[in-house]
């Protein structure tokens, strides 16, 4: 089938099988391999993107379903070689180590943070609860977020 | 997983006996058979899909009767091989004459290997009896159509 | 990961997606997906047609009719219910559905297919059993309307039968509820859960205690462990808990979950 | 303007300094590269066919229907293996040397997910739609998934080369049991005590993309295996061919954790591919792959365990027999059987140990190293005795510890096993511990629990990590092995712009060796961090590498940056020697480096900037002198100060050094369901000099997590069948951001004497956060805690036993 997306603002059309994960034509078709795969489940959150403006593990969603959709990736977030400063505020923090599961975490804080630039203590956990980090602990990836909200 | 029960018949024993054993009436008893094979009067192969909700779990399902004495008991070897699930059963049947009824006493051990067993093992025991629930409920409804003819 | 081969459809109008469903019957519906993908990726369960019903605006929304009676298009997503002004009208409903795993689930799962795929570890069968509501369930010959406690079959099994699709979940008017779980850490798989409502007595339903929620009755919190003991429940064991831990829970949280309704 | 990192001051130490990580700025872009980025023309992708049996014969298999598939490029079965390639090499001597382990299945099955036939197609889905129509016969046999059974006459036996279930078994003896026993006041006994399986589980999963140049006959294997060394001298011999010929190349590795150590096997798949198919092959292990198959810890078994105590709480001794559940296969066991030993009376002072060891095999997933490896489960048994020990006298477990710890005045210490405990006040660390957590006000808020309907409990967990390995340690196992000592290399060089080039020869998880390499290069150069180009991972073609390398063991900061230190300090010297050359005749002693160059100490115009040092050497050394035997590109290998064991007394150093961690755990728990939360949580550790104090912290709560983790969720649990019952993150729950505690963190930094940095190495602790889960567990409820796994259900038996 004939799917057409914008990914950070560059359009792409593909013909994909029904059966491709959106985040294995990321990967495979587009050659986007920021977004990660590390569960079978949709437990893990490190494929985590922005359709359309909302937030949503793109293991759990077929290509074919995203046609005609925004896409934004973690690729996107930087405006050239200029960090956000939430990817900024994830060095600072050392929030990341092996960087598996960052670039899903930076994609789950930014929606937060377009949502709701002054979120709680809570509410920044509970926006970072849908994505697994084997490394940190999460401690820092907390105080990363929490120092670029308002 | 061991699952058995009891379950009584309307019908003599002879007739619950002859279902057991009628392979067009297991047939129809299995739940999502597509093809039914019968190599002899001891093996069975049921090619079935087995309705789970979510889709159907193909599988090929080869029977053997390991053991038996008629018209009172039976034992069988059932093998199952899908694409992510391997199924080992061995189901006996024991029969008691009540004068008109049939009291049935089953007892089967399941069990299930393979990446569905695995996964699935949160829901295998309520699935297992959901699915035994509905094969006693046809075989109820065989052995009535079998007292009519 | 990795599907099997698969055909998609993205219907425009529900009439459309009752035909698709009905014109084959290895198809099954689509709604957010974050059930079965998932299935389908362990190829567990691999239908041979997706009907996709995220084009479907007519499975959307929530309205609330001024007897209080909410009407929640099954095709809501658990994110737009907990945002919604209208659904706060019942709040125990935004506040099970923001608890359900998180942010980008909330986002694209459904209440609809949490109902229909019944998943013995699902919070909303339990909390629709319990609040009293409604399901509306169409076909290509028409429609029927079914309690939720009619509407849970088995595993998996709703009375959604090949073919139909749920269109509308009716919730009557109320406040007096409450809801308690065990899950793994914060907002994990459940391991037992509990919701109860005051409507004259309290009406509890129970989930993962056995394929389909168990309701159960009592006069006040003080009977509500009784009337679950009464029950007689044999929970299945799994590697996260046995059926006496789960029997047990389903006891204190059926508790918790009605002294939440009578506050 | 965006931030933009601190540039980091010319001139001055940044040693001690949490210097911004090189690393970040391609991983927070999604520009890092990670096994399955790698790609390349024509590339088949791999599918195993696992078994779905925990034990079975294999009857027959057939691929036909596979192969016919448009789009298939071709499988590979058992058969062909054993053809093609020889038995892995077995660390184990008789009985466990004895089994034959091939990379895929032969004739057999042994454990659910292992891999029996591997089929390669032009897309990933196609791979698995044709491994389904392999067809497979199996014969299921009993199989043996309890340990304590194994050695059972009646039980299934795995590997019939061996004889038995038994893998490997040992006596370690040391002191004088019958004198500590006779001057005990009281024993102590413990019939049993259980260390439940789990592991790291890493995000990414491990994967290969494999080319096979047949020209040369060499293999490129991009792989995320994060210890290169071993999984080489694994193949080679295996795949009959020279190491040379196996070429690993590795960017960035999405966590290890010790888990990925031992993919070898499916790499000799990738690699028979490769060759067969004239193609490079692709290969990406998913989450249940993993699960089922991949590196699981060490189950271990303590039992009839006995300890000698006086009344006042003084441990003179214990006895105790482990018995250890090494899964299916010998991947890198029965190593596991002798490194707890490097930590054999944990942090105390006990003189008199008995170790019965023995290790078994099982139809589970084979065991591998994971954080921690070994040592952890033998502190949480050394803690579990000092909290049941302290339970049994009423002593407060406080006081049990400090009573019992090695003092600060006998380091460095022996241990009765011949190990010197490098440094450190293990006393001083717990009042650290204890002043975070607020242990003064602990009453107060036990009486503010239970005013809430909750159960306060509050545990510790001292542990030791061990940086840096003496692989003599093996001879305990088998003396006919050959190893011994350890090693890392590092290379540094000036290009011919001066540029400053590292080459390690670690492969690196997330532990930010690009930065910490710098750190150490940049305070020998005096010049900035900045200038300093660490090359991401690792490439054997850089020929950077000894036989050790690799990440793993929380080595880095003593043999990874003890090597940097090495080659920088041979890359000044090189420069002064230049630079003594072109100034006419100065004397090395009398130049100094700073500000990129290097200068005359007397007058500092007299300046030749690196740059001008690159370009002489490499591009214009004409007139140089004959026997200056400079190239400004230094390789340097650093070895430890080590000996070989002496293998009949079980006697020696067997790691280097041994950072310290003191955790302190308080619960609450609710007493009516069994759940509880960790409410705080306060973490102490001594790694020694500390290179960048972030990246310490950082590996300190990670390790925390995933001790937490393990306590409270994760397990690999298998039904009697041996099913595998938690194959994804569905049923493993692995913490997520609401599941944890505030961390808090305290430090001591006891320089290493040992060590050319004073660094000891850290990373994997031992498990603390679980053993303080455990004592925490069983001051909440009062009922004994034997199992280091204690979700929900098992803290309601728990409540009910105390009931």
């Amino acid at each position: 089938m004939e799917v057409t997306v914008t990914v950070n603002g560059t359009a792409y059309e593909r013909d994909v099988e029904p059966r491709k994960l959106l985040i294995h034509f990321l990967r495979d078709d587009l050659d986007l391999t920021g977004s990660h795969i590390g569960c079978d489940t949709g437990n893990c959150g490190a494929c985590s993107i922005i359709v359309d403006g909302v937030l949503v593990k793109s293991c759990m969603l077929l290509a074919v379903q995203a046609d005609g959709s925004e896409i934004e990736t973690v690729e996107g977030l930087a405006d050239g070689d200029r960090l956000t400063e939430l990817q900024q505020a994830f060095s600072d923090h050392h929030a990341l180590q092996c960087g598996y599961c960052t670039p899903g975490m930076l994609m789950s804080a930014t929606a937060l943070l377009r949502a709701n630039a002054s979120p709680s203590d809570e509410e920044i956990k509970k926006a970072l609860q849908g994505n697994i980090c084997r490394c940190t602990g999460y401690w820092n990836i907390f105080e990363a977020v929490k120092s670029v909200a308002r | 997983m061991n699952v058995n029960g009891e379950r009584t018949f309307d019908a003599p024993r002879d007739t619950v006996w002859r279902v057991l054993n009628d392979p067009a009436a297991m047939a129809k008893v299995m739940p999502g058979v597509e093809a039914f094979d019968v190599h002899d009067d001891r093996k069975w192969t049921a090619h079935v899909k087995i309705p789970l909700g979510l889709g159907g779990l193909k599988m090929k399902v080869d029977m053997e009767k390991v053991e038996e004495r008629e018209p009172e008991f039976a034992k069988m070897a059932i093998k199952g091989a899908g694409v992510g699930a391997m199924l080992n059963m061995e189901t006996s049947f024991d029969l008691a004459d009540n004068g008109g009824t049939c009291a049935m006493k089953w007892a089967a051990e399941v069990k299930i290997a393979g990446p569905v067993g695995s996964m699935g093992q949160r829901v295998l025991q309520p699935i297992v009896n959901q699915q035994v629930e509905q094969v006693l409920s046809a075989l109820d409804a065989q052995v009535q159509e079998a007292q009519k003819q | 990961m990795l599907l099997r081969e698969v055909e998609y459809v993205k219907p425009s109008s529900l009439a459309d997606a009752l035909a698709a469903l009905a014109a084959n019957d290895g198809a099954r519906a689509l709604a957010g997906g974050q059930t079965l993908i998932n299935v389908m990726k362990a190829r567990a369960a691999s239908p041979d047609v997706l009907v996709d019903l995220n084009g479907l605006d007519e499975l959307k929304g929530i309205e609330l009719a001024a007897d209080g009676t909410l009407s929640i298009g099954p095709m809501t997503t658990y994110a737009e219910l907990v945002g919604s002004a209208e659904a706060r009208a019942r709040p125990i409903l935004g506040e099970v559905c923001a608890q359900i795993a998180d942010v980008q689930v909330r986002n694209r799962g459904t209440i609809g297919g949490n109902l229909c795929s019944n998943d013995p570890t699902n919070h909303l069968p339990p909390l629709m059993a319990a609040v009293g509501a409604e399901l509306t369930i169409a076909g290509e010959d028409g429609e029927r309307t079914v309690p939720a406690s009619a509407f849970f079959l088995g595993v998996y099994m709703t009375a959604v039968q090949q073919g139909e699709l749920l269109t509308r979940i009716t919730v009557p008017a109320g406040k007096r509820d409450g809801f308690a779980a065990v899950t793994l850490g914060v907002d994990g798989t459940c391991i037992a859960n509990a919701a109860a409502s005051l409507d004259g007595s309290l009406r509890i339903a129970l989930g993962c205690v056995d394929a389909v929620p168990v309701l159960v009755e009592a006069g006040s919190p003080d009977d509500v462990r009784a009337a679950v003991r009464a029950a007689k429940l044999d929970p299945p064991s799994d590697v996260h808990a046995s059926g006496a831990y789960r029997a047990h829970l389903a006891e204190v949280l059926a508790e918790r979950a009605a002294r939440q309704a009578m506050r | 303007m965006t931030t933009v990192a601190p540039q980091v001051e010319i001139g001055r130490s940044t040693l001690g300094e949490s210097v911004p990580r090189k690393e970040d700025r391609r991983l927070t872009q999604g520009q890092g590269v990670f096994v399955d980025d790698v790609k390349r023309h024509g590339m088949g992708y791999l599918h195993f066919v696992r078994s779905p049996y925990a034990h079975a014969h294999i009857a027959s298999i057939d691929v036909s229907r596979a192969e016919e598939i448009k789009g298939v490029y071709g499988t590979l079965t058992g058969e062909e293996v054993a053809a093609l390639t020889d038995p892995f090499f077995q660390i184990a001597g008789a009985p466990g040397g004895q089994i034959k382990d091939f990379s895929l299945a032969v004739g057999k099955v042994r454990y659910v997910g292992e891999p029996v036939v591997a089929v390669v197609a032009e897309t990933r889905e196609l791979a698995r739609d044709a491994s389904e129509l392999v067809e497979v016969e199996y014969e299921p046999l009993p199989a043996l998934v309890d340990a304590r059974k194994a050695l059972d006459p009646e039980a299934p036996v795995l590997h019939d080369d061996a004889g038995a279930n038994l893998m490997w078994e040992g006596v370690y003896e040391w002191g004088d049991l019958d004198a500590a026993f006779a001057e005990a006041d009281r024993v102590v006994r413990i019939p049993e005590l259980h260390f439940h399986r789990f592991n790291s589980t890493p995000l990414e999963c491990d994967g290969a993309l494999v080319e096979y140049n047949r020209g040369t006959g060499q293999w490129t294997i991009h792989t995320n295996n994060q210890f290169p060394g071993f999984a080489a001298i694994m193949m080679g011999p295996a795949m009959r061919t020279g190491l040379d010929k196996l070429r690993f190349v590795t960017q960035d590795i999405g966590g290890g954790f010790g888990n990925k150590i031992t993919s070898h096997p499916q790499l000799v798949v990738c690699c028979l591919l490769a060759r067969k198919l004239n193609r490079p092959v692709q290969w990406t292990e998913w989450r249940t792959d993993f699960h089922l198959s991949m590196s699981h810890g060490n189950e271990r078994w303590f039992r009839e365990t006995e300890v000698a105590v006086k009344d006042d709480g003084t441990l003179l001794g214990f006895r105790t027999k482990a018995l250890d559940d090494a899964g299916a296969w010998l991947r890198y066991e029965p190593l596991g059987g002798v490194i707890w030993a490097q930590v054999t009376p944990g942090m105390y002072r006990w003189r008199n140990i008995r170790v019965d060891f023995t290790q078994v095999a099982t139809n589970k997933a084979p065991v591998s190293p994971n954080r921690g490896y070994s040592r952890m489960q033998h502190l949480w048994f050394t803690e579990r005795v000092i909290d049941i020990v302290a339970r049994e006298l009423q002593l407060d477990p406080v006081e049990v510890r400090k009573r019992n710890y090695v003092r600060v005045e006998d380091m460095p210490y022996e241990t009765p096993n011949g190990c010197v405990y490098d440094s450190g006040d293990y006393a001083q660390m717990l009042d650290i511990a204890l002043d975070l957590i607020g242990w003064d006000s602990m009453n107060d808020r036990r009486a503010d629990a239970a005013a809430r309907g909750k159960r306060l409990g509050v545990g510790i967990g001292s542990t030791l990590d061990s940086g840096t390995n003496n692989f003599g340690q093996s001879r305990l196992i088998n003396p006919e092995l050959q190893f011994s000592g350890n090693n890392e290399v590092a290379t540094v060089k000036l290009d011919i712009f001066g540029e400053i080039v590292v080459t390690l020869g670690t492969t690196p998880q997330g532990q930010g060796h690009e930065t910490t390499a710098a750190q150490v290069v940049a305070e020998i150069l005096n010049c900035s961090v900045d200038d300093v180009h660490v090359r991401a991972g690792h490439d054997s073609y850089w020929n950077s590498h000894a036989g050790f390398s690799g990440t793993y063991a929380s080595q880095f900061a003593v043999t990874g940056l003890s090597a940097v230190k090495g080659a920088t300090e041979m890359l000044a010297a090189e420069i002064k020697k230049l630079a003594g050359a072109v100034f006419g005749g100065v004397p090395a002693d009398a130049l100094e480096l700073a500000d990129g160059g290097v200068r005359i100490k007397e007058s500092p115009d007299a300046f030749l900037p690196f740059m001008a040092c690159g370009a002489i050497i490499n591009a214009n050394n004409a007139g140089l002198p004959d026997d200056l035997g400079v190239t400004l590109n230094c390789r340097y290998v650093y070895r430890p100060p080590f000996q070989v064991p002496d293998v009949e007394r079980k006697f020696g150093n067997l790691t280097l050094t041994y950072a310290a961690q003191i955790h302190v755990a308080v619960v609450e728990v609710d007493p009516e369901t069994g759940y509880y939360d960790i409410v705080d949580y306060a973490a102490v550790d001594d790694c020694g000099k500390r290179i960048n104090p972030q990246i310490v912290e950082g590996q300190v709560m990670g390790a925390t997590a995933q001790a937490l983790g393990a306590a409270v969720h994760e397990v690999f649990s298998y039904d009697e069948d041996g099913n595998l019952l938690t194959p994804n993150f569905y049923d493993y729950h692995v913490p997520h951001a609401l599941d944890m505690p505030r961390l808090q963190t305290g430090y001591v930094e006891s320089p290493s004497p040992f060590t050319p940095l004073g660094t000891k190495g850290m990373g994997e602790g031992g498990g603390a956060g679980i053993h303080a889960v455990c004592a925490a567990i069983q001051d909440a409820t009062g009922a004994v805690v034997t199992t280091s796994h204690n979700p929900y259900h098992r803290v309601w038996e728990l409540l009910e036993e105390t009931a």
